[in-house]
């Protein structure tokens, strides 16, 4: 049952990653990586991992995407709606789809991750909260201060000054 | 020894190395310190500086004792004894002895002769005397790494002196702006250096993996004596070696930056730059190439002494048709450090006896041309040989001196040349036959384009544009009889300097 | 429960750090608009309290600290020492540079000083995802300070530039964390170099995922394939910025490049073979590059950015060979980034003197600069002999030290390679000393409106003294370095 | 004997001082340089005497195997080069006294002197009077130093010395471009000729191991060199004789040495520098003999000298060029009769011709000196305005054309016979042939200027110091009294035939036929001499228009000048300027320039890799990590 | 049955998705759109190999989701920052199109 409920997910996210990609509106493209977004919080719940899914949607869901879109508004100029491909994207293509070959060639020639035992355990939100606090103390700290500088950083670049000469 | 005062004493003779390359380049550094006085002043403070070390190395050739012989002197510091094992370490062997006198000798001409530049004096003086210091050094040292050091020194002020102070000249069909002949000089230079670099680090190597790790020329000796050195490895770091310091000696097919370089440079640093720069290189080779190589020595023989005939040929040839005093003089030292890279191909104690007694006196024979060929520039404005001519008119003196020093660098008898030639012929005449008639050869038609010259530029009637220029100012005057006087005193009586010399040529051979 | 080697006292400095910065970025607050520099001054004050905070109580300490995630040693101590120093300069050169140009100038020097923490904390970090949050702790500092100058075009391209191509590299960094976490289970260094070297038949996912980190790492300290972005954001940036790219930026990579190696690689010996063969090459094609096209720059920034980049390489050639038999080659690295970093700050505090009033870029307006501002003139003089190499100046002895030891560990033909691309360094040197020199000054580009106040003064004299006493006697610095070279045995 | 040295050093000092305070007692400046001189010649006497009293000192002198002549050598260490005790050179300041350094030396001081006495009336009003006599004084101890020295080192260093001072000397007029040129020329000849010279000497160090002559005397007499190198070696040491007694290819700078002061000209490129060579060959003359190829060359080059020279001066117009001419002549005889085993009679000649072909410089030099133009066809009838000159000019003139009772007939009469003897029919008749045209040109110099119709007015000719008149008459009355030598000398050695020889001593002995053949054809030659010349026939008029072509070659010295001027404006200069264009474009522009500009020209291209956009940038990442991922894979996998 | 290889690989497609985006958009949000998609793509395999392998070896508590955690929060920072700088870009030159931010280059 969770192979077709995966499988499932797994198109949507594919069709609506590629849409985001291909789209020639970048309204159209937005609204295809919130359902990305979306879907990629369905397979988290398929990995019975509940709280990351919840974290997931509101996080980017909520806020990222509501951000880009804020920043599609603000930036509106002549040829608005429609975007191009820059004129070198068949070679991305080919270097994309490359990549796919090289990564999907090395998970299959490889051994440990065959014998891995197909049963996922679910990660409880008390687990993941004590260990967070716990062992990895530090790096939450310093997550802290890299969104302080983030914030920091965005509003002095973005604040426009009075005498702006 | 007897007594702590000997001690004392013996204290006080092994810092004097130290002292005469200090001296020097703390001059410079204070003088960077100092407020910015007039040019005269830095001339003036340069001038008793090079007196000093002048004196000091004068003391230290005096005082170098030909009976024991090896290296007197040594002074050794560890600089950096973690890891590769660089210690400072500073000694006089029966070689460096006369170069160092060389040095000293040119180093107080130049000083005392470049007077007159007003354009900023302190940098000229900082940067000549950290010149002067370089070589110092490289005559001086007993460490491979200090010797590269210090080589790298003397080449690093050589691109600022002849750029700034030059002078571009323009030949007609193709001009030699300063700025070129001083990148093409420090570019060679320097890629030189990228092949002796190369080198030592392959030595280093060998003696660190070997589990010795040492820079000093004694312990690379004996590791050498008793085969640390396999025969290909000498073979090809002999040849970077040779190639390298070949190319600073004016080797022929990379000479070429020499002439420009003199062209473009001013008085006193073409002395520096031909009479002791130059030498460098054949110092190298034969102190560091035949003494830590000599199986590599002994492969590439035949090269060098195909090259330094080519030199001695080439170079007299295309002397015999330039238009420009400077190029001539310039092309005339390429031709004779051929001879002194004949005389060290020899790889016989005689040959390379005179390899070094020439180098000695082509040191000072170019300094003394130089220093005149700049006086009649400083006069006439212009040194095209067509233009000048009937000069004994107007400037006896340093016409006199010029026919002294021309006469000096055709090997007549009598004058250092003959000597230093006549010595490196007999080591060449038991190689090959051949080579020593090209030799001598090449001795007659260097004969040849100094007559030409002479008879140009110097004797004949006077022309008259010419008629009212100066003859030379005084210290021109003292700098150029002493470096005259010195040429005649080593001619005479060359036991001055052979006796040292034959005592250092000793140590090397014993390497062979 | 805090786990249990928990002496959080050992990161006494990181947490001054990071409480400074945000006093300094409060202190913003109070001072009024025109007096901001004393903002920078009480950064300085601070970092200088720091220095004295971090040589008490971490000096000689060799520990983990917290659970295996950091680990506080000598070579964290000697980094963290050059940070705060390269901060502690950047700040005092920039002074001048952020009253003149920049707005809202409280926040640079708090950016300045987080940006310094995330170093510390990147070479103190034994674990992958600490190491990947200073990371961006750092990027992001320096993505907000190469965007610094608002209203001037270059910068906005060059942080776009450097916050894309950064973002990009830390997602590939990332997915090679996850691919080698999926194999191993956990990031820390020791059980990932554990199972590496355990395993026999090499896991292609794993050696995958180091490459990929590899990658991210690479895109950091600019080497060949990934160099492309350098130019343009050393160009573009303020010019103290693009000074503290040049320098702290990239000793920290390296350093924690060399930490990355030394941690992950070098136990897995036959992976380490392979490795050496292909960073070799990188390392070759990075100083040829590098150094061929600085030869035909015009722009100031532009030339430094390439010759950085051959420096890179040349320092690359140095991890090459860091293979476990000795020490040699660790002290050589630390010796050569410090030579580096205090040859760079004798050119960049100069340059930064130069340009910061008159918006001079291209090389031949420097020309006369030496009749004019001859402390200026002679201060870039000795930085760039010295990064070409020549004696007496710190550059001779640390390329010397180093491609002897690049020779020791068996690459001769590397270390020859870089000897020669140090001659092609000085060519574009001299054509700068050469416009500084024996040029005239030009009409329109006049360098006498300059005022050098005592803060810049203070680098510029430092500096330059610096690279010569260490050129001539460097031996109290080497003893401290070679300290680090027991890191082989923790 | 053992205070020889003393002359060159004495004359050395003399030149030091002369040069340096010379121009302050500028009219007095000739006292040291005489004073030198006639010190030397008193040392010389007082040695000579010694010598001929055979009073040796054992301990120095020895009868030498190979020459059998008894000389002594003293010598002291001059510097040493190499390893002590290993392969080693050691040179000696060594000089030796013998009978042919006794004579040569003695011609050099003796007409030395009276050229000194001479050239203080001649030079007196030049501005440089003390610079000639300081070059005077340091000639005169080179050459000494020539003639005494015992080893080949040293010989070379007075050779150049020499070689410097006719440099000097032929250059002192220095303002007029025919002397500089003529200086350069002099200088450039005789060095090409001593490159041979010097290889030879190079040659002898690495068979004999020293330089000292007599150590390679022993070696070849016991036959330890082999023919092919004894060959070499003298042949090589005959191209630096030939250079510097301008024999056949290297004649031309003789003519052109004219130019400087004619009592230079008497000392120097009469009696003693040109000498040096036949004196090279005399001092290894145990070398040449050896070689017979050798000696065959040698008479060629002689004769082939002698007879082109003398038809030179046959029709030579300038006085000193005649002159010249026939000194070049007189050389090439010696050669021949060295080269035809004369050896006393070769020295006999040198001295001879030394002694007179001075006093007919310094005649010449009177005429110069009265008449300020020494063009013979505008002169004429001189013997009413110079009286004594011409007299003493006879005496010379006639002595060197072989009139008996004169010094030139015995040594000229000892050559002929020694041709005749060791030589073939050809060589015997060419030296005939050479008798007639010596007398021939020798009758015509003495004609032609003094005698017949004055076609000048010689009203302004001022008159000749006793100063001047003095010396020549010494030198005439050395001239007449010098030849009876050959009979009788004062002390052991009965003749001079005894007192110089090589292996075995042998007396003087008249040969009456050939004496009376060369005589006859000398006297045949005046006669012709006196019909053109005097009775200007028209027959000879017509004869000379016949032989318009070759008179026309002989006048330009069979254009070898003009060769050699071809040889080096066309080929050497050319070549020296193609050099100088390959080393230029080729060797600096390609070769060094070259890797700098390639090196720019790939930075240049390869720098447009930074397009400046960031997706070629994030491509080029991309790239990088698909070829390294790959490269992983084929490692891991394969 | 739903093993961990399927779960890579749909990251390994996302991503390469991604990659393409990044490599062939030419306005600059679309780029950041893309990157988004990558690091989801990391956070999937991250949460799939913790969740399938725990248990066994040194997979013990759950490290995987809190790394997620840690990346989310970073991409979200970054995301605010980089449209920061984009929307300033904008200000001055009137387009966020890659190709025309190209003033420094050879």
């Amino acid at each position: 049952m969770h192979l077709i409920l995966f499988s499932i997910i797994s198109t949507v996210l594919l069709v609506c990653a590629v849409g985001v990609v291909i789209s020639r509106n970048i309204v159209h493209s937005a609204l295809f990586l919130l359902f990305a977004l979306i879907s990629v919080a369905g397979i988290y719940l398929v990995l019975l991992t509940e709280f990351l899914a919840i974290v997931q949607l509101l996080i980017y869901g909520g806020a990222i995407v509501i951000v880009i879109l804020f920043a599609l508004m603000l930036t509106r100029n002549e040829e608005y709606p429609r975007i191009q491909n820059n004129k070198l994207w068949p070679i991305a293509g080919v270097l994309a789809v490359l990549v796919c070959i090289t990564m999907s060639v090395s998970y299959f020639q490889s051994g440990a991750i065959q014998n891995v035992p197909n049963t996922i355990a679910p990660a409880g939100v008390k687990s993941l909260g004590s260990s967070l606090f716990t062992t990895w103390a530090i790096p939450f700290e310093l997550a802290s201060l890299v969104l302080l500088v983030a914030l920091i950083g965005a509003i002095v670049i973005a604040r426009s000054d009075k005498d702006g000469n | 020894m007897v007594g702590d005062s000997d001690s004392l004493m013996n204290e006080l003779y092994n810092i004097m190395a130290f002292v005469l390359i200090a001296l020097p380049l703390m001059a410079a550094l204070v003088f960077m310190v100092l407020p910015n006085l007039t040019s005269k002043s830095y001339w003036l403070l340069s001038s008793i500086i090079s007196v000093i070390t002048f004196g000091i190395s004068v003391f230290l050739f005096m005082s170098y004792d030909t009976l024991t012989g090896g290296t007197q002197f040594s002074f050794t510091v560890p600089w950096l004894d973690q890891g590769i094992n660089i210690s400072f370490g500073l000694g006089l062997t029966g070689i460096s002895a006369s170069m160092v006198l060389l040095n000293g000798i040119v180093l107080l001409g130049a000083c005392l002769i470049s007077g007159d530049i007003e354009k900023r004096g302190r940098d000229f003086y900082v940067l000549l005397l950290t010149l002067g210091g370089g070589v110092f050094g490289v005559f001086l040292s007993s460490d491979l790494f200090f010797f590269f050091l210090f080589y790298e020194l003397a080449v690093l002020p050589m691109y600022l002196l002849i750029a700034v102070w030059g002078s571009s000249t323009d030949f007609g069909s193709f001009t030699r702006s300063k700025e070129y002949g001083a990148m093409k000089l420090m570019m060679v230079l320097v890629a030189a250096s990228v092949l002796i670099w190369v080198g030592i680090i392959a030595i280093f190597v060998e003696t660190y993996l070997h589990g010795t790790p040492t820079f000093a020329f004694e312990e690379l000796r004996r590791l050498s004596e008793n085969g640390l050195f396999s025969v290909e490895f000498q073979n090809w770091v002999f040849l970077c070696f040779m190639i390298g310091f070949g190319v600073l000696s004016g080797l022929w097919p990379f000479h070429t930056w020499s002439p420009d370089g003199h062209v473009a440079a001013p008085t006193g640093v073409s002395m520096l730059h031909a009479g002791v720069l130059m030498k460098l290189g054949a110092f190298g080779i034969i102190q560091i190439g035949i003494v830590i190589l000599p199986l590599g020595a002994q492969t590439w023989m035949p090269l060098l002494m195909v090259l330094g005939i080519v030199n001695v040929i080439y170079g007299a040839v295309s002397a015999m048709s330039q238009t420009d005093l400077k190029y001539i003089i310039g092309y005339s030292s390429v031709s004779h450090m051929g001879y002194v890279l004949i005389g060290a191909a020899t790889l016989n104690s005689i040959g390379i006896s005179g390899a070094v007694l020439q180098m000695f006196s082509h040191g000072i024979m170019t300094a003394l041309m130089f220093v005149l060929v700049g006086a009649i520039y400083h006069r006439a404005h212009t040194r095209d040989i067509y233009v000048l001519n009937g000069l004994i008119k107007t400037m006896p003196h340093i016409c006199v001196l010029f026919i002294i020093a021309g006469f000096a660098s055709l090997g007549l008898p009598g004058l250092s040349g003959f000597i230093a030639e006549f010595l490196i012929f007999l080591g060449v005449i038991k190689i090959s036959f051949w080579i020593a008639a090209l030799a001598v050869l090449g001795a007659a038609l260097t004969a040849v384009y100094i007559l030409r010259l002479i008879a140009r530029t110097i004797v004949g009637p006077v022309d008259s544009s010419l008629s009212d220029l100066p003859d030379a100012n005084i210290y021109e005057k003292i700098v150029s009889v002493a470096l005259a006087s010195v040429l005649v005193a080593v001619g005479v009586w060359p036991a001055l300097l052979l006796d040292s010399i034959n005592v250092g040529v000793a140590t090397i051979m014993s390497a062979l | 429960m805090i786990p249990e080697s928990s002496n959080l006292l050992l990161l006494m400095p990181e947490f001054v750090l990071a409480g400074l910065a945000l006093v300094v970025f409060a202190s913003d607050l109070i001072i009024p608009e025109g007096k901001k520099e004393w903002v920078g001054r009480l950064a300085v004050m601070g970092l200088i309290g720091l220095l004295c905070v971090t040589i008490f109580s971490v000096m000689g300490v060799n520990e983990y600290v917290y659970n295996d995630f950091l680990l506080v040693d000598h070579y964290s101590f000697v980094f963290k020492i050059i940070f705060i120093t390269v901060g502690i300069l950047t700040i005092l050169i920039s002074e001048e540079f952020v009253k003149e140009n920049l707005t809202s100038q409280g926040e640079y020097y708090g950016l300045l000083l987080l940006a310094i923490l995330g170093m510390n904390m990147l070479i103190q970090s034994q674990e992958f995802l600490t190491a990947y949050i200073s990371l961006e702790l750092l990027s992001f500092c320096l993505y907000v300070l190469v965007g610094y100058s608002k209203f001037n075009p270059k910068s906005n391209e060059a942080a776009i530039k450097y916050i894309i191509f950064g973002t990009f590299s830390s997602a590939i960094f990332l997915y090679g964390l996850s691919m080698v976490y999926s194999i191993v289970g956990s990031t820390q260094y020791s059980d990932i170099s554990g199972t590496l070297a355990a395993s026999n038949a090499m896991d292609p996912v794993a050696i995958l995922g180091i490459a990929l980190i590899m990658i991210g790492i690479g895109f950091k300290i600019g080497i060949v394939p990934f160099h492309a972005w350098i130019p343009d954001v050393y160009e573009g940036a303020p010019t103290p910025v693009t000074a503290y790219l040049a320098i702290g930026a990239k000793i920290a990579a390296f350093a924690f490049l060399a930490r990355v190696v030394i941690g992950v690689m070098l136990p897995a010996e036959e992976l380490w073979e392979n490795w050496q063969m292909i960073l070799a090459i990188s390392a070759v094609a990075t100083m040829l590059v590098g150094n061929g096209i600085a030869i035909v720059q015009t722009k100031v920034k532009r030339m430094l950015a390439y010759s950085s980049i051959g420096h890179s390489g040349v320092l690359l050639s140095a991890v090459v060979v860091m293979g476990s038999t000795n020490g040699i080659v660790i002290e050589s690295l630390g010796y050569y980034l410090i030579g580096y970093a205090v040859t760079s700050f004798a050119v960049f505090s100069a340059i930064t003197a130069v340009t910061y009033r008159n918006g001079v870029e291209l090389i031949k307006d420097f020309a006369g600069l030496s009749d004019q501002k001859p402390l200026l003139a002679a201060s870039i003089a000795i930085g760039l002999f010295s990064l070409a190499g020549l004696p007496l100046f710190v550059g001779f002895t640390i390329k010397f030290y180093l491609f002897s030891s690049i020779a020791i560990g068996g690459y001769l033909w590397l270390a020859g390679i870089a000897v020669f691309a140090s001659l092609i360094s000085l060519y574009y040197y001299l054509i700068m000393i050469k416009s500084m020199y024996v040029d005239t000054a030009s009409s329109e580009v006049i360098h006498n409106n300059i005022i050098v106040k005592w803060p810049m003064k203070t680098v510029i004299l430092v500096s330059i003294i610096a690279t010569i006493v260490l050129g001539i006697y460097p031996e109290p610095l080497v003893n401290q370095i070679n300290e680090i070279s027991n890191l082989f045995t923790p | 004997m053992q205070y020889f040295w003393l002359i060159p050093v004495i004359s050395f000092i003399a030149f030091i001082i002369t040069s340096l305070i010379g121009n302050k007692i500028l009219k007095q400046a000739w006292i040291f340089p005489m004073l030198a001189i006639v010190l030397g010649l008193g040392i010389y006497c007082f040695g000579l005497t010694e010598y001929l009293q055979s009073r040796f000192d054992l301990e120095h002198c020895f009868r030498s195997s190979v020459t059998g002549m008894v000389g002594c050598n003293y010598s002291v260490e001059w510097f040493t080069a190499g390893v002590r005790g290993a392969d080693s050179v050691n040179s000696f300041l060594g000089f030796t006294v013998d009978p042919l350094s006794l004579s040569v030396a003695g011609l050099a001081i003796f007409v030395a002197l009276m050229v000194q006495i001479y050239s203080i009336g001649y030079m007196k009003d030049d501005p440089r009077f003390a610079w000639y006599y300081s070059v005077q004084a340091l000639f005169i101890s080179s050459m000494i130093l020539l003639a005494l020295s015992d080893n080949f080192l040293l010989l070379y260093v007075a050779w150049e010395l020499v070689g410097l001072c006719s440099y000097l000397l032929i250059g002192f007029w220095y303002e007029k471009p025919e002397a500089k040129e003529a200086a350069k020329k002099a200088f450039t000849v005789t060095r090409l000729g001593d490159v041979g010279l010097l290889i030879g000497i190079l040659l002898i160090w690495i068979e004999v191991g020293s330089f000292n002559m007599s150590d390679l005397f022993t070696q070849v007499g016991s036959g330890e060199i082999a023919s092919w190198t004894i060959f070499s070696i003298s042949g090589l040491l005959f191209l630096g004789a030939m250079g510097k007694s301008a024999q056949f290819p290297f004649h031309v700078w003789l003519p052109d040495a004219m130019e400087g002061p004619t009592p230079v000209s008497a000392l120097i490129h009469a009696a003693t520098m040109v000498a040096a060579g036949v004196y090279l060959v005399a001092r290894a003359y145990p070398l040449f003999v050896q070689s017979e190829a050798m000696m065959i060359i040698v008479s060629c080059v002689g004769l082939i000298t002698a007879i082109g020279a003398a038809l030179i001066c046959c029709v030579s117009v300038d006085l000193k060029r005649a002159l010249a001419y026939s000194t070049i002549s007189h050389l090439g005889l010696m050669m021949l009769s060295l080269g035809a085993f004369g050896y006393t009679a070769a020295i006999l000649h040198l001295l001879a011709h030394g002694f007179s072909k001075a006093l007919l410089f310094l005649g010449s030099g009177n005429i110069m000196h009265s008449i300020d133009d020494l063009n013979i066809n505008r002169m004429g009838g001189l013997k009413s305005v110079l009286p004594a000159t011409t007299i003493l000019f006879c005496i010379g003139a006639l002595s060197l054309a072989g009139i008996p009772l004169l010094s030139g007939f015995w040594s000229k009469d000892e050559v002929i016979v020694s041709i005749v003897h060791n030589r073939n029919i050809v060589f015997a008749i060419s030296s005939m042939v050479l008798v007639f045209l010596s007398g021939f040109y020798m009758i015509r110099l003495i004609i032609v200027p003094f005698f017949g119709s004055p076609n000048r007015d010689y009203s302004h000719a001022h008159k000749l110091p006793f100063v001047m008149l003095a010396p020549m008459g010494v030198l005439a009355v050395v001239v007449v009294l010098f030849g009876w030598i050959a009979l009788y000398m004062p002390g052991a050695p009965a003749s001079f035939g005894t007192f110089l020889f090589y292996s075995h001593p042998k007396n003087f002995h008249l040969e009456p036929d050939i004496a009376i053949i060369t005589l006859v054809i000398t006297l045949l030659s005046f006669g012709f001499g006196y019909l053109i010349y005097v009775k200007r026939f028209s027959i000879f008029q017509n004869m000379r228009i016949k032989a318009r072509l070759i008179i026309e070659i002989v006048e330009n010295k069979y254009y070898i000048d003009e060769l050699y001027q071809i040889l080096v404006d066309k080929l050497v200069l050319p070549a020296a300027g193609l050099v100088a264009l390959f080393d230029r474009i080729l060797v600096n522009d390609v070769g060094i320039n070259g890797p700098g500009y390639v090196t720019r020209t790939v930075g240049s291209i390869i720098r447009h890799h930074i397009t400046g956009r960031i997706y070629v940038y994030l491509a080029l990442m991309t790239t990088g990590m698909i070829v390294l991922g790959i490269i992983w894979l084929g490692i891991v996998i394969l | 049955m739903l093993e961990l290889i399927h779960f890579n690989i749909l990251s390994v497609l996302l991503f390469s998705v991604g990659l393409y985006g990044v490599l062939a958009r030419k306005s600059a949000i679309l780029i950041i759109m893309a990157i988004e998609l990558m690091l989801n793509a990391v956070n999937i395999n991250f949460i799939a190999a913790a969740a399938f392998n725990h248990g066994n070896g040194l997979f013990t508590n759950f490290d995987g989701h809190i790394l997620t955690i840690f990346i989310i929060t970073i991409a979200a920072a970054e995301v605010g920052l980089a449209l920061a700088l984009i929307l300033r870009i904008f200000r001055n030159k009137a387009t966020v199109n890659v190709d025309s931010f190209d003033i420094m280059k050879l």
